[in-house]
Order: C-alpha cells, then structure tokens, then sequence
C-alpha cells in the first residue's frame, strides 16, 4: 500500500535500512524452526519416546559422526544424483506433455483421464515391474522420482497453457507468428506463474519418489540409510537422514525461489504485494 | 470494383445470448470496401460492432453470414498480412516496452542492428523515447494505446486496422500522432481501416467514413470525404472543404441521437 | 462370550506357520477368541510401535528385532516362539554357480564362497535377512562388507522379478520363495540355514511379543492365544498335507498350491515344540546375532533376562488344563 | 477461432450433433485404453511373466469373483471412507493455509519455507511415529491423505492468492470492502482456477496417501488387500485392487471437472480454447 | 479554506524507473482543491500523473511529497469515503454486469429488493439495460466502461474520482451520459473530479479546469467556469459565455502544444 512509504530517505539509507530488515527477516524465519528444535528436544523422553522421535542434540552429534567417518557421503551422492536427474528429466517432460495437451483441446480431452489414472495407481505395488524394467540402481529411482514430478509439472503447465489470454494469443498470431514463436513468447511466459509453481511443487515429491524407490530396492543412498536406521532402532540415524534430505529440498527451494523471482519479475516490477491481512 | 484490398460483403454477425439461450444480432448486412492506400473511418455507436468487424478482418472471427476478402481471398483463418491495434492496448505484460515493439520484427526475423533502429524510431515517434525499459504496468494507459501503436507501425504493414487508438490521448499528443500517421500512410501506401468515435477525427483523416447505426448494426452511410492532402490535422477547421464534410458525416449521425433522445 | 485378540504382524510370510496355520483352521474358536490381524506392512519396528500404542495385543515379530528394541530399553517381552529355526534359504541365479564353477553338491564353504561379488537381494536392509547374507559370506571365507554387496528389494515378487532379470544374483528370504523360483528355474536353493547350521535350528527366530506390564486379564488371553497357536501346531504335525492345502486355499489361493505345501512341509519342523523359549534357545539366537556383527549396544543374556526379555510361563501355563 | 462456423444451423439440429460429438468424441478417449487393454492381454505371458503384470481378462474374472462374495466390500468402504475424510480435511486446510500465507507475505516469508521442509520428509520413514499418533485405525490413512492434499492445494491456493490482480483488489477496497468480502467477491474468485488445479492435483495424490498409509498399517482396506495380494502371490488381485482405486480417481476427476466448468464459466463463456494444434 | 471536501497540497511523486535504479519525478508539486459539490475537471498530457493523483485521492498511493487531505484528513489508507472509475474498466470478470454493479451495494448490505431496484436503474442510466448477464468479455469496450460507471454511481457516493470515463464512448452516447452525470452531481450535491482529455467537455462540465504540464508535470492552471446551470452538453457553443471559457482553457494548452512543435 505504501510503496511510496520509504522513499524519501536517502538511497545508501535506504540500502542499509533494507539489508538490515533483511537480516532481521531472515532472523525472523529462523524462529519457528529454533522453537521447533527446543520443543523436541524438551519433549523427546517426556511427552514421547526418544526412540520415537530422538533429539536434536543426538541428532547432531549423529551427523558430525556420519560426516567424520565419511560413512554418509556415498549415500549422499547417489541420492544426489537421483534427485537431480529424477527432477529434471520430470520437468522436461511435465513441460512438454502439459504444453501439447494445454494446447490441444483434443489431445487433452483424450489423454488427460488416462494421466490422471496413471497417478491413481500406487507406484509400490508395481515394484516388480520397475526392477524388471528399471533395473535396482539408479535407474528405478529417477524413474519414480521423474514420474512423480512430471505430474505435478504436467498438470500445471497444462492449466498455465490453458488459461492463457486467448487475445494476446490471437494477436501474436496475427503479427506473424508461427506455432514455434507463439510458444516462445506468449504460452510459455504467461504460463510461467503455474510452470513455476509446478517446479516448486515438484520438488519435495522428487524426493519422496527417490526414496520411495530406495525403499524399495536399493543398493545404497539416504532412503536406504533411514530405512536401516529405522529397522536397528537408531532414532538418531533416521532423522539425521531426513535432516540431510530436507538440506536438498531447502537448497532447491531456495534456487527455484531466486528463478521465480527472476522469472516473474515483471509482475510486481517496483511495488510490494498488496493488503496484508 | 477490382483490386479492392479489403471487401466486407454482406457480413452478419449473431453472438449467443448469455443465460435466455436466444441469440443476439450484432451486425446485419454491412458491405463496404477499402481501395489500396485508402483510409477508411469507421464510426459507430458504442456496442454496434465495429470492434466485432475489425476481428473479422484480422481473421479472428468468422462472420456468420457474408465474408471479408483480403485483396479477393476470403479470409478464413487469421490474417498475418494486416497490422492491428486493438481496442485495449493489450501490450505483453512480461516484456519491456521495448521488447514489446521489437516483437513484430523479432518474429519476422529482422536482424538485430536494423531492428535496434527501427524500434528505437517507432518509439520516439510515439513520444516514448525514456521509456524503453518499462513493463506495461509501470506506463499510464494513453502510453501503453502509445506503445500497441508503435509496435504494429513498426513493421509497415500494409493493411492497417485500429480499433480508437487515439481515443486515450489529449488533445496535443492525439494531433501529434494524426498527423504522423496521416504521413505514414500516405509515404507507404497503405490501407487503413481506423474505428473512431470522434468525427473531427474522422473527417480529417480519412478518404472514407463509415457510418454504422445501432445494434443490430446497419450501414448508414458511406461518405467520401475529398478534401486535398495533406490536411491540416491541428487547426482542422481551417482545410478547405472541411466544414461541409463534417456536416455530411454529423447530418447522419445527428439523426442517431434523435433516437434516444435529449431529454 | 467371544474375546478378540489383535495379533500386529509386520511381514505376511509363511513362516509365521502357526498363526497361519490357526487361523485356517480356527482353532482360536475354541478357545473362546476371535484373531483379528493386523498387518503393518512397515515392518517389524512398525508393529512394535503398534504393540507399544496398544493397538495391537500381541506382536509378531522377529526375535532380532525384538532384542534390539529391548537393548533400546523397551518394554517388549517374548511369550511365545512361532518359529524355532532359522528358516531363511540362500536362493542363487543358475548362473552364479556356472560362472564360479561350483557344483550344487560341492562343500558347504565352496558353494558359499561363490558369493564372492555377488549382490544378494534381501527384503530389508538393518534386519535378519542381511545379517544372514553378510553372515553366510564369512561362512564361505569372504569379507561380509567388501566381497557381496546386499540390495534391499521390497517384496517377494519383486525380489524375484530381480533374480530373474539378473538385476541380483542372489537372495536371501524365508520359504516358498525359494521353491518358487526353482521351480520358475530363475534360483536354486544354495543353502537352508536352518537345516545346514544346527545352531541355528534351536533358536526362537520368529516370536509373539507383549508389552509389559501385563494384568491378569491380559494373561489370560495370551495363555488362550497359545493354546490355539499350540493346538494349530498338533494339527499340523498329524495332518501336514491337508493343513497346508487349507492354509493355501484360505491364505495363498491364487498362488501355486505345491510350492505352499512344500514350504509349509519344510517349515514344519520349527513348530514341534509348541512355542516353548528355552534359555539355550534364547542364548543362540543372541550368539548368533553377535556373530553377524549386531550391535545391541548392551550386554545381556539368555539367563539374565529371563522373566524380563522372555519367559516361558505362558506357554507352560498352556499346556496344564 | 471459428466461434460462429456452426451458428447457422438451426437450434434443434444443433443440439443432436452436439450430442452426437460428444458421444464421438467419448468413443475416441475410450480408444487409447482399449488399445492397452488389447495389448496388456497380449504381451502377458509373452513379454512378461504373468505373475508380475497379470493380464486383462483374469483381473476382470477376479474382479467379478471379488464382487459376487462381497470379500472386497468392507476394503472398498473402508478406503472410501478415508479417502472422502482424507481429501475434505487437506481441501480445507489447503485452502485455509494457503489463503493465509498468500495475504501475508509476512507470514510467508517466515512458514514457507517449513512447509515445503515439511513435505520433503519421507513420511514411510515415519511409519512407526504415525502408528504412535494415529493408530491403526483410519485415523493414520486420513492423515497421511490429508497431508498429501494439503501440500498441493495449499501451494496452489497460495500462488494463486499471490498472482490476484491488486488493481482488482484495490477497487473493491475503495468499494468499501472489508477483508471478509474481499476473500468472497474478489480473492476467491480470481484465484480460483489456481485453486482447482490444487483440487484436481490432490485427487491421485488422496489414494497414494491413504494407500501408503495402508502399507504401513491397517486391518482393513484396498491397499492392505493389494499389499496381501502382492504378497500372497495373486497379481489378479494387485491390479483389481489397483483398478478399483482408478474408479475413485476417476470418478473423483469427472466430478472436479464438473465444478471446474461450473466455475470458471466466466472465463470462456460462449467460446471454445483457441488455435489447437 | 475551510470546508474543502479534497485538497492535494504540494503532491510530489517519483517512481523508481526500471534498470537504471534512478527515479523519474511525475508530479511536482501540484496543489489544488475541490470544495463540496464541486466539479473539477482534469487535463494534461499523456503520461502526466492524472491517474496517479487519483490513485492518491482514493488512498491507494501515498504521494512521496504533500499530502491529499479528505475532509480536512490526511489520507494514509484506503479511502472508503469516494467512488472510483478507473481508467481502465476493471469489471469482475467473474461477474456478470448485474453482479458487477450490485457488488458496491451488496458490500454496503443493502437489502436485495432496494439492491434490484438501483441495480436496473444504474444499467438503464448507461444503456446497457438487456446486457444484465453478459460477463464483462462479452461486452464490447465502451460496453465495459459504462458498467464500470454504473458500478461507481449506483451507490451514489459523496465524493466521485472518475479516470476519463466518457472516452471509449461516441459522440451521441457521450452527450447522453454528460447529461446524466451534470443532473446527478447536481441533484446530489456530489464533488467530482473528472480525468479527461477532451478540453470540450471539461469547459462544459466543470466548476474548475485543472491543466497539468508535461512530466515533471507542475499545475499549469486552475481556472474557474462560471458557466450557468445547466449547461446543455449537446451543443456546447450554444451556452452563453462558453467559447470565452474554452478559450481561456484552450490558450493555457496551446502553450503546451508548440513545446512538442507542429512539424
Ligand atoms: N462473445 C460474445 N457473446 C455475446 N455477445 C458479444 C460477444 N462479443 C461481443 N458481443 C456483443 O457484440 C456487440 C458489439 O461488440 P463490439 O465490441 O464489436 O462493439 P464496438 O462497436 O467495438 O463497441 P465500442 O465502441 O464500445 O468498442 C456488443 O453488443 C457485445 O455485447
Ligand atoms: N510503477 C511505476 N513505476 C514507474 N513509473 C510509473 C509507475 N506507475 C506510473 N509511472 C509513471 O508515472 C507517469 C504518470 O502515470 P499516470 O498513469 O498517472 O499518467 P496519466 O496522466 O494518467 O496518463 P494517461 O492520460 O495516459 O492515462 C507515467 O509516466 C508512468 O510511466
Ligand atoms: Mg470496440
Ligand atoms: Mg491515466
């Protein structure tokens, strides 16, 4: 409301009033999470079992154990990669089946039930037929994980496409644009909010499917680690698994937030988001 | 009759009426045509049709009975050799005014030196120099009407539709840019059909005004205006001839008005 | 009137037999009770962590597992042995033993030594069926960590899906696995731990767990739920064919009634002894579990817990009238 | 972009080819699922062992056998039930949380990024924390689905607050809106194509969480049938399990898609999608 | 001084402009008032900060210099106190006109019967009585800007901002609405001010012409029309002492017109 509000002050003022809010920002969202934190550890052993939930300070020291002997780095680096391959091969091909059948009403009217049954079906009751195809390395695990995120990033770009401004549309079409240029400067820019958003969307899901693929067969990777963790009973292994898999989400999100700030630029260029209830 | 750029021949147009399911008449039987280089008016009341007519000539929308003809094609699919301006300024949100101008070049695949010169000419003639590198939200709405100007002007099509495109701007810009574009179409030739609700306007640009009535939409009046050129866009009362050709067009449009009435 | 006992079970495999086996026959009936499974298909942990809600009355579960619980300070305790013999079957591709030129009949350790570089398929990684892999290659003189990689591979079919499709070379898994995939002739069974390690054929391997403390009432319905486990295992005993075909047309009907009915055969001898733990019992399978490199983390033995790991009362207390 | 090609024909004949195109256009999306049928039926047993991918016929045949006893009925009420429960709760939530942090830019700058930590937990990790919370009962299946939608409509309804136009919002403050009308006649609306998407993304994402749920624990239900299938070596029972959850997705779809027309029937009233390609 | 209804007083505005991180300084200090019942029309260039300092009078941008006072009250949030037609007409694409326009009544709760009755009174006012359910997309752009007019005066508030509202509109519907709108204020006792380009209308309608420079737009001059009342709006140059008026406006703009130059 008040975009004009700080205006008046001096720019290098300006700059350091915003920094520093930033920090106290980002301190800010710190808060809930060092709530968090003291909550467990505090109610780990009083309110519930530790070897339910553990606690932080075994967690942590569980982690520097797992750094120092080196013990979790294979496992990092395969689920790594799994992460990152699963994902941008879903993304890929989220982006490309949702823009054809966004475009075509037909197409969609087709193949758009079958999509969404295909989701319907629990992915762990064909673990036969992913070893048989996929194999039980990496393999599988991109599979599951790439599907996962397709059809977040399908659904979403199919309805972007969708709802684009058939006017803008028409008039692009009408200054000389081929199908190849249409997509290139209005589908895929108007749609960008609800591509972004089936990125983000995405992410968390491509690690669900890595480790549900780990779950199901794996040789190594931090699927594999927490699920042993949590058949030896050591609480502390299993959180320290998903600590380090939460650390990939965080990244990811952190990234796709600077592209959809990139991205999206033009939508609030200079001004703040409105009336904050 | 030969050699007519654009032909609109008997065009109906019926839209579904939201809610009863009946349907509503929009346009019923307009003919008229435009010769190369002429410059067409088109006025009308507000909710006649002429925006609807302008879609049709850009393809966009099939008439339901008669056809447009684009230099005797009918035209059934959308037409890439007319330039249009539409009635909202419609410029693309996620691009740089600069960028939005530069498309039309971009998609023709102009190459990039010549398009920096072009764009940046087409800018400045629409008094928009400075503001290359705002997005379409950050202009006031007579500079976005700018923008969607100079960014079909830009590639000197042919044919031209504008659908008010000065209705947005003050007196002094407004004549600024009739006057620009009465000489751009007269150096290039080119055909412009060009819907307006102010007659001035009309009269002094065009060689034709078209004078449709209320919904459902007939032609009232096809009136050739023969005044010499150039003409005098800011003092237009003061061409030769100018007076008696305002009255013709607003003896018309004068009996429209009776209509509802002064109260 | 008819009492309901919720018995939590974390892997529907056949070699919980006498459960199986008295629900197919329902002899829980006549003991006044009604089985109401539960099936926690997140594993053995998953059904402690039912017992310890009290979700579930008792916890089928296996023993590794439940001594590793207790380690943790858990307040589980073992009443009832379903299983007293370790009845994992290291099951190998056909071609494993042609590669490492190994005869089906050659020695113990040779045929185990032709593990070396091969991943063994196991349906969880952390529980009995690794530490039994990893076990194994020692037996054949390899390094259990570097010479056989282990591979978790979900459930039976997938695992077998593995096998066949050379994805692994070998697994390791309770019966009829192995029956299945020789007969698909995918696998050859290499070794029946139970049969070919003694010490491993007088061990409580798979177990009824409680939590404690339990009441009077409580007591009761464990004692009936023996009584019916212990009345299921006679039946068995004296008519193993067609207690094994009524467990297969109730249980298994859509899979290949020859395979179950061998399995149920060759599983039958870990259910003579009515669920009786003993101390020497006991003492094996925490021997064993130490051999295969378990970390419990804290010292204890059979004698030591007994009344507090494990007792034998219940079963005792079954068997008088 | 031919809005008007039919418009001449008179009503009534209108009307039947309209109808006539629907049924057409049925048939056609029929066709791709026959034509897998067809070749499911033919490659079992020739591609792929039987026993990993069953085949058409016998899941029909075990499907007929599932309904004449009645075994399936108390399982398909069962996951009914959590799946109705399930999706209501996170379609509530969803909405609420993300209407909320959507507003607050504050408030989402601080929980976003927790939220979407939150989701990169692999909840199968947690089986026995579940277990300890919710039982056994439907009270864990409920849950879990109701996480899993939360997760997507929560997303979607955040965006698709955040992308409302503030022009919009704006002039119906000047109005004199206060915030409760703002929601009704403004956010809610604007954002609601965003938040149908999150509605329809939740559907197949409701069975996995009930089915997962199900794999974890459960006495009763159709994943704990697909999951005693799978294990009792009936892969007839797998897939008429498996297909039995398709009817709830698709059912479920064609009723959001139902909702979707009704309302977003402003957004192309007469019209149909443009330039197909 | 007392008694003034709006007074912007020293209003200053400078927008960050894109890229180069600098500012572009819109208006520069502009002070003028509005007394109650009081029509203000006002003009000035494309782009010069007219819509800005509506924006500003309706509280939706806080002036980076001066203040808008309301009634005597600095305006530090939304203003609820005025009636605002934006320059674009912004209906509820969700709704349809009838919805649209009974949106501010319906926020105020009043009864649905009352509601029905000044709903169809408001969209018989601009014309479009028979459009009640068509969505906005399907109404035609002087269509959708009537609606929005209708949505603002149905509710019939005490103070109107109106962002050019009259010039999507032709002649005659144009004329009809004037009409309309003087007899309204007048009956009302309403302050308006009126954004337009068209210095005609302004003269015709308003108590004061407001002409704004070019950015950085300063007030060039605040001229009262004695004009009597009623004025007929359907041959302006009919009224007593209008040309005068027109002149006195038309001579301040004029001024502006030379700085761009007639070529
Ligand atoms: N999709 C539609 N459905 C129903 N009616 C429509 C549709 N599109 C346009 N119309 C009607 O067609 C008529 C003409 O619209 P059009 O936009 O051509 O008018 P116009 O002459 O350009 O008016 P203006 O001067 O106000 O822009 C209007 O009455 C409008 O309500
Ligand atoms: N968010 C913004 N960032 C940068 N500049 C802006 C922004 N908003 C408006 N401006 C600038 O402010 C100036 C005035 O805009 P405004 O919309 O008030 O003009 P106007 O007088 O209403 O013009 P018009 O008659 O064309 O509607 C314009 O030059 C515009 O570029
Ligand atoms: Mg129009
Ligand atoms: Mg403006």
């Amino acid at each position: 409301m008040n975009d004009a509000a700080s205006v008046d002050a001096a720019p290098a003022a300006r700059k350091w009033s915003r920094r520093f809010a930033a920090l106290g920002q980002f301190g800010i969202s710190l808060l809930p999470g060092i709530v968090l934190l003291v909550f467990w550890q505090w109610a780990s052993g009083r309110l519930i079992k530790e070897i339910y939930v553990s606690k932080p300070t075994a967690i942590a020291a569980r982690l520097y154990e797992l750094f120092a002997s080196g013990e979790i780095i294979p496992h990092l680096i395969t689920t790594g990669q799994e992460l990152v391959l699963g994902y941008v091969i879903g993304v890929a091909g989220g982006v490309i089946g949702g823009y054809a059948l966004g475009r075509s009403p037909r197409l969609a009217r087709i193949f758009e039930p079958y999509v969404m049954a295909f989701y319907g079906i629990p992915k762990i009751a064909l673990a036969p037929l992913f070893i048989i195809w996929f194999g039980i390395g990496i393999g599988s695990k991109v599979a599951l994980a790439s599907i996962m995120v397709f059809f977040l990033v399908f659904y979403n770009v199919f309805s972007g496409v969708r709802s684009v401004d058939r006017e803008l549309v028409n008039l692009t079409l009408v200054m000389g644009a081929n199908q190849r240029q249409l997509t290139w400067h209005v589908y895929l820019p108007a749609a960008s909010p609800y591509i972004i958003l089936g990125m983000r969307m995405a992410i968390p899901y491509s690690v669900i499917g890595v480790i549900v693929g780990e779950f199901t067969s794996s040789i190594q990777g931090l699927g594999l680690f927490i699920h042993e963790a949590s058949s030896t009973y050591d609480p502390a292994g299993v959180f320290a698994g998903i600590i380090l898999l939460l650390g990939f989400v965080l990244i990811a999100n952190f990234l796709a937030g600077r592209l959809e700030r990139r991205l999206l630029r033009w939508k609030n260029p200079t001004t703040q988001p409105p009336s904050d209830i | 009759m030969t050699g007519q750029v654009l032909a609109f021949d008997g065009i109906g147009q019926d839209f579904a009426t939201p809610g009863s399911g009946g349907r509503i008449r929009v346009l019923d039987g307009i003919s008229f045509d435009a010769e190369p280089g002429q410059f067409v008016a088109v006025i009308g009341p507000s909710g006649c049709g002429k925006s609807t007519l302008l879609q049709m000539a850009a393809g966009l929308l099939m008439p339901t009975r008669g056809n447009v003809k684009h230099h005797g094609r009918t035209i059934d699919s959308v037409n890439q050799a007319v330039g249009f301006v539409p009635q909202q300024a419609q410029l693309f949100p996620w691009k740089t005014l600069q960028e939005n101008v530069e498309l039309p070049l971009v998609l023709r695949s102009v190459p990039a030196e010549q398009r920096r010169a072009q764009v940046a000419k087409a800018i400045e003639a629409v008094g928009l120099k400075g503001f290359e590198n705002y997005y379409p939200n950050q202009l006031s709405g007579g500079m976005q009407k700018r923008g969607s100007i100079a960014r079909t002007l830009v590639y000197r099509p042919d044919v031209i539709l504008m659908d008010e495109p000065f209705g947005a701007l003050d007196a002094q810009t407004r004549m600024v840019m009739q006057n620009d574009l009465q000489t751009l179409s007269a150096e290039a030739g080119a055909t412009v059909i060009f819907v307006t609700h102010d007659i001035t306007e009309a009269v002094v640009l065009a060689d034709r005004v078209v004078i449709l009535s209320q919904r459902p939409s007939r032609l009232l009046a096809n009136i050739a205006i023969d005044l010499p050129r150039p003409r005098d866009v800011f003092e237009p009362f003061k061409n030769p001839g100018f007076e008696q050709a305002y009255d013709a067009v607003w003896s018309v449009f004068r009996s429209q008005i009776d209509i509802r009435g002064a109260h | 009137a008819q009492q309901t006992v919720r018995i939590g079970q974390g892997v529907p495999t056949l070699s919980f037999l006498p459960l199986w086996t008295a629900r197919a026959l329902d002899s829980f009936k006549a003991q006044g009770l009604t089985a109401n499974a539960v099936v926690v298909p997140g594993g053995d942990a998953a059904a402690l962590a039912a017992l310890d809600a009290g979700d579930v009355d008792l916890a089928a579960v296996g023993s590794d597992t439940l001594m590793r619980a207790y380690a943790k300070g858990q307040p589980f305790q073992m009443v009832y042995s379903l299983m007293s013999k370790v009845t994992l079957d290291l099951v190998v591709a056909p071609s494993l033993l042609e590669r490492a030129g190994v005869a089906p009949n050659a020695p113990l350790d040779k045929r185990l030594a032709a593990l070396k570089g091969a991943t063994v398929g196991v349906s969880a990684i952390g529980g009995a069926q690794e530490a039994a892999a990893r076990w194994l290659a020692t037996k054949g003189g390899l390094d259990p960590k570097a010479d056989i990689k282990v591979a978790q591979v979900g459930n039976p079919v997938a695992i077998e899906a593995a096998l066949e499709n050379k994805r692994i070379d070998a697994f390791v898994l309770s019966p009829p696995a192995g029956y299945i995939a020789e007969k698909a002739g995918a696998g050859k069974v290499l070794v029946s731990m139970g049969d070919d390690f003694p010490q491993l054929a007088h061990q409580p391997y798979l177990v009824l767990a409680v939590k404690k403390p339990v009441d009077a009432a409580k007591a009761e319905l464990i004692v009936k739920t023996a009584r019916a486990l212990q009345a299921a295992s006679a039946a068995l005993a004296q008519k193993p064919d067609e207690t094994a075909q009524a467990i297969q047309k109730q249980f298994f009907a859509k899979a290949d009634p020859e395979a179950i009915v061998i399995a149920v055969k060759s599983l039958k001898s870990g259910t003579a002894d009515g669920g009786k733990i003993d101390r020497e019992g006991v003492q094996n399978a925490i021997t064993s579990a130490r051999d295969i490199g378990v970390d419990f983390g804290k010292q204890f033995d059979a004698a030591g817990s007994e009344n507090d790991l494990w007792t034998n009362s219940y079963v005792t207390d079954a068997l008088k009238k």
